[in-house]
């Protein structure tokens, strides 16, 4: 029986050094996101969006050079806070504001909401609200996606407060033994709703459980949407390689409140203020001007492309169809054979 | 009597038992720091400090079963969900340990613990924040399952569930935490195992419980301007049911419908209407009429989900069908 | 027709499918290496393989989860529960997942995969190890249940559970598993959803399905020496519930026995009187008697355990109730 | 943020060495269990035992050390292999076999057999048939145990295989971030019923899950007795102190299989007559003869007595009545206030 097993760490990806249009369109991307849930939470306060509903705002960096390092055969299955990830992945701004809106042309047909997107035709497969409930699914994706030899690499998403559930840790267990192909990105905000990491756990570090099942794990800074996309270029070049799993704590902040009700008062004073400084946006629009000389007009322009896009995301969904209550008892089950 | 909302009446419960108990303690996500996800126990950790109101990780099995370890070892543990949906991530350590510790250690060890949390639907939340789990824990014994309707039963109920040698789960709504009641200031009690009448009647018992109790006293009262008279039996206690008051409506009405929030297979509805053929058969006037969830798993678009969950109108609509009146 | 046990029947029903389907595989506790703690996979491994007869470390939650991702990810896992009693560790997979992402992803993403292994009582294993699950996934719309009594009916119902795009609870027993009966070389499928009447009748209809349909046809044997014609009618599948069948043989009978194992609160069997009931009120003779386990958690004891458990005795106890002979 | 916090390494106990009596009394109970144990299982082949019965013979120096390092507060709570973790702690041979026998004078008066041995005269809080569910029932002793000031520290036993599972997972979490009097003790026996270690988990060394959660850990071979209490000392000493929990590894192994039914066919070839040569009841009987200069004569009337108070259990259960039927319903609910 060994007592320890040597603890490989994950190389540089072998990914190119990216490009001037290429930061353009992953900047473009992560404010696309941040627009659309910004008319998102406005249309919450008006009621035309209901229930529970968790931005990302903050975040918007990790999805996006998450992407950037992904191929579109490999499959992304996330929490509940999966607006980000859901665009980043491919699903349209329509798409996702109709589903919030609960119309039928929603990614989920208003079935699902914020909480449940889906999206087969970019492989983006879901949305879950049970904490950590969806990481054995991405273990299984990744069974899937080995056994019918695709060459995808499944990609879950969870959040620091998911680093304590069961189901979160046998997945990662399975996923060791049997040498998946899955990356684990734990997005550590800080919080579990109103609970800070320190006070959720001794060790604040999620990539850390990796160690307790002899996992490949990495913690990076992900403020910085180039660093998101080396890091997890490596892991997922990892896995793909049949090297096994990773897990990688990705270190953000959220800068709204848990979902829309939450006032957010347990941050300690100044915090908030002190990682706005660090907001993605912020830090790869700085690498545009100060690397590729983008200038302001093309700034101007980018950012009236992407508000218009998310304007019209809400148009669409204001103008949608509800869903057709004959439909209700469409998705009890399937038909066989469809 | 002040007129208090629901959470401050559950609040009162369990402050006035910690006060009484030093051994009672509530554990769950969001309790002491955030002041409750539903606020319900606001000022508890200033009051109690952080060994008696405890923040936990997300880790609902983990932290059933650390309860269940400490009411064996002499606490009387409060455990909350956030919301009963994620007690299914905990259900073995309900059903597996907390039932069934007392009856295979030949009453070795006694399981003086609750367990509480929202029930049931909220709004738009779609299908897995929906579920209404009495049905899940009404099934097994060893547990008793409690869901009060007002703050007054509300406060009283949960006191007698804290006191209760037995693991009681009791089960609130996000929907009600805001609704007011009469509470008055000196303590009082309530008996679990008691239905209460809270409306009086003669043409059919409304058998029903936690925050339907309203839809259906609404309906009886749109129904007694069509002149027909329904008495609105408040179980309060799902398990051990009480017989006498359920039987004694029956047969004083002859005609029954049951309200039951969550999916119609193998509920407690179902339970009730067994037991009400079973033993009242012949005071039957005719097939007892559920309502209960459509059985669908809850979507999240609001005109999809006005279809699924019980209104008033449909229980309006069953209580003519039963009194034929449909 | 060769007489084979039923894990033979199961295992055939499973092989037969693997042939057919590259995508099918099966994943459970000691199902490869040891060839099945109840040697229902015995020779799998060999034949397929490690990549589709996969053993698991006990992680009942973490597995019936990667069976629901590999499902969405295109493949139709078989996902063993060594007994059901270890599925409520995975609970909130099956129901949260499992049963409901075809209806929260408007039907994105479809959930071939069955699960599957021995449910309810042995003997004398003590309340943890004696769960009739039934109920609780009956409960949820999303699934189906089916539990099956016989080889013939295992091996069809199996076949016809694995071709199917839905996720299918999959109740078999370990008091079964050496139970033989004809099964034909050829192949063939039953539907979910069918009952069977598996002994005649004309005074009173006994539903039943599982292990207990052999109690049953035991009592009716006996009572036959009475002069009570019993009807036997095997469920078959427990969701959905075959009511063409069921309401012919109450119109037929107009008395009703129903024996489910385990807990009678809110269990399948208060589901089906409930439904008689609604359905059939005027047809009923008197009020349908049900049987079931003795509503305490399961004593190891072998005395205590045979009190507890359903007998023929109380199968024929209850006939004779139902036709005014007791 | 930490990426990472340092491992503090658990040190020797600072338990006296254990003298000659001392030793002879841990052989002495070592060599009760293994004896009670077989003779169970020769009941159990008269079917006068039913059910699931799993010895925990070859693993005895492991519940017998961890019990010469514990004080009577500290209570147990374990598996459903606990005959051995019963005795150590004090239920008699009698309560025992009398519960096998499914006997009203049974530990569990027949109510609980073979898997949910309880006492809590001598706080052996059971026997569980769930894999992994105990555990957090430790954490919530420990947490009872401290807020109660009791000095007692909570001692929790599980398998291998009961590492897999996520209640064990979250109930490590949980220990650790309230930092509670308990000690989680893994018997790694090399097998989860079929299963070989290395064929379950990608980590053999089962302690090694205390890194992922920031908890002292330590693997060691435990076929010696006095190892045991030396390190199950260690960790006890470091949870009554107020440090925290510890989890540790006992390497052991099973000489029978994982259930009556099972014939083990799983082992490797001379693999059992391998780890013969370490039984736990050989190693002390030569330190005895070696260090202590016990003499035959001193062996043979230990082990007559051995014997008789074996023999005499299985006497007392045959002799016992069965439980009266009318309690049947007397232990579904706990009268209130008794
Ligand atoms: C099993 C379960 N328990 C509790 C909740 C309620 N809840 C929803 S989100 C959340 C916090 C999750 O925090 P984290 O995993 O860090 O993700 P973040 O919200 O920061 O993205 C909680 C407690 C839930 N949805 N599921
Ligand atoms: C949750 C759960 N899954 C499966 C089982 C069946 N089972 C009983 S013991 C066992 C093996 C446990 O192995 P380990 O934890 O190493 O303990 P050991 O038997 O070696 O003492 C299994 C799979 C169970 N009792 N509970
Ligand atoms: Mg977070
Ligand atoms: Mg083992």
């Amino acid at each position: 029986m060994t007592s320890d097993q040597a603890e490989p760490t994950l190389p540089s990806s072998s990914l190119p050094p990216i490009k001037r249009d290429g930061l353009l369109a992953l900047f473009r991307q992560m404010l696309l996101i941040r627009r659309v849930e910004e008319l998102a939470a406005r249309a919450y306060t008006q009621r035309k969006i209901l229930g529970f509903c968790h931005l990302y705002i903050g975040q918007e960096s990790v999805a996006v050079g998450a992407a950037a390092a992904c191929i579109p055969e490999d499959h992304w299955v996330t929490g509940y806070r999966e607006h980000g990830q859901a665009m980043a992945k491919g699903v349209s701004a329509r798409a996702l504001m109709a589903e919030l809106y609960g119309k039928a042309t929603g990614a989920s047909h208003g079935l699902g909401g914020s909480m449940h997107i889906f999206d087969a035709s970019v492989n983006f497969m879901g949305g879950y609200g049970i904490v950590g409930a969806h990481v054995p699914l991405a273990a299984g994706v990744a069974w899937g996606l080995k056994q019918r030899k695709t060459g995808g690499v499944a990609v879950c998403f969870f959040g620091d407060g998911a680093a304590h559930q069961g189901a979160f840790f046998e997945a990662l267990c399975l996923a060791q033994l049997y040498s998946l192909p899955v990356v684990f990105i734990c997005e550590n905000n800080y919080y579990a709703m109103g609970t800070s990491i320190d006070r959720q756990s001794y060790l604040t570090d999620m990539s850390l459980r990796g160690r307790g099942v002899g996992m490949v794990h990495e913690q990076f800074q992900a403020f910085d949407v180039e660093v998101v996309r080396d890091r997890v270029g490596a892991a997922v070049e990892w896995a793909r390689s049949g090297k096994g799993p990773v897990i990688l704590e990705a270190v953000t902040y959220r800068f709204r409140g848990h979902s829309m009700s939450d006032p957010a008062k347990y941050r300690k004073e100044g915090e908030l203020e002190q990682k706005k400084l660090t907001d993605p946006l912020l830090i790869t629009e700085h690498r545009l001007r100060d690397t590729f000389a983008v200038t302001d007009a093309e700034l101007e322009a980018l950012r009236a492309g992407v508000d218009a896009e998310a304007e019209d995301a809400v148009q669409f969904a204001e103008e949608s169809p509800i869903p057709d209550p004959s439909r209700l008892y469409d998705y009890i089950y399937a038909p066989n054979g469809s | 009597m002040p007129l208090i909302q629901m959470r401050e009446a559950l609040r009162q419960a369990m402050s006035e038992e910690m006060r009484r108990d030093p051994n009672v303690f509530l554990m769950g996500e969001e309790v002491a720091y955030y002041d409750g996800a539903y606020k319900v126990s606001q000022g508890m950790l200033a009051e109690f400090g952080p060994d008696r109101v405890v923040d936990t990780p997300i880790s609902e099995n983990g932290f059933a079963g650390l309860g269940v370890g400490a009411a064996m070892a002499g606490m009387r543990p409060i455990i909350e969900f956030m919301t009963w949906n994620f007690s299914l991530v905990a259900y073995d350590q309900i059903i597996n340990s907390a039932a069934r510790i007392y009856q295979m250690s030949a009453g070795t060890y006694k399981m003086p613990m609750v367990f509480r949390g929202a029930n049931g639907h909220a709004e738009n939340l779609g299908s897995q924040h929906s579920t209404a789990v009495d049905s899940l824990y009404a099934h097994f014994p060893g547990l008793k399952v409690v869901s009060p309707s007002t703050p007054y039963d509300a406060k009283g109920l949960l006191k007698s569930a804290i006191r209760d040698d037995n693991p009681v789960i009791f089960l609130e709504s996000e929907l009600m935490y805001g609704f007011k009641g009469e509470v008055p200031e000196e303590e009082y009690l309530i008996p679990i195992g008691k239905a209460d009448i809270k409306r009086d009647g003669t043409d059919l018992v409304i058998v029903c419980w936690g925050k339907h109790v309203h839809t259906c006293l609404r309906a009886a009262e749109e129904l007694a301007k069509q002149g027909i008279s329904a008495l609105v039996l408040d179980l309060r206690t799902i398990r051990p049911l009480d017989h006498e008051a359920l039987f004694a409506a029956v047969a004083k009405t002859h005609r029954v419908v049951v309200v039951q929030e969550g999916f119609p297979y193998a509920g407690v509805g179902a339970e009730i209407i067994a037991r009400i053929q079973e033993s009242c058969f012949d005071l039957l006037d005719g097939p007892i009429v559920r309502v209960t969830n459509r059985d669908v798993p809850q979507p999240y678009a609001t005109n999809l989900e006005k279809l699924v969950i019980i209104t008033a109108e449909r229980v309006i609509d069953a209580a003519l069908t039963v009194v034929g009146r449909k």
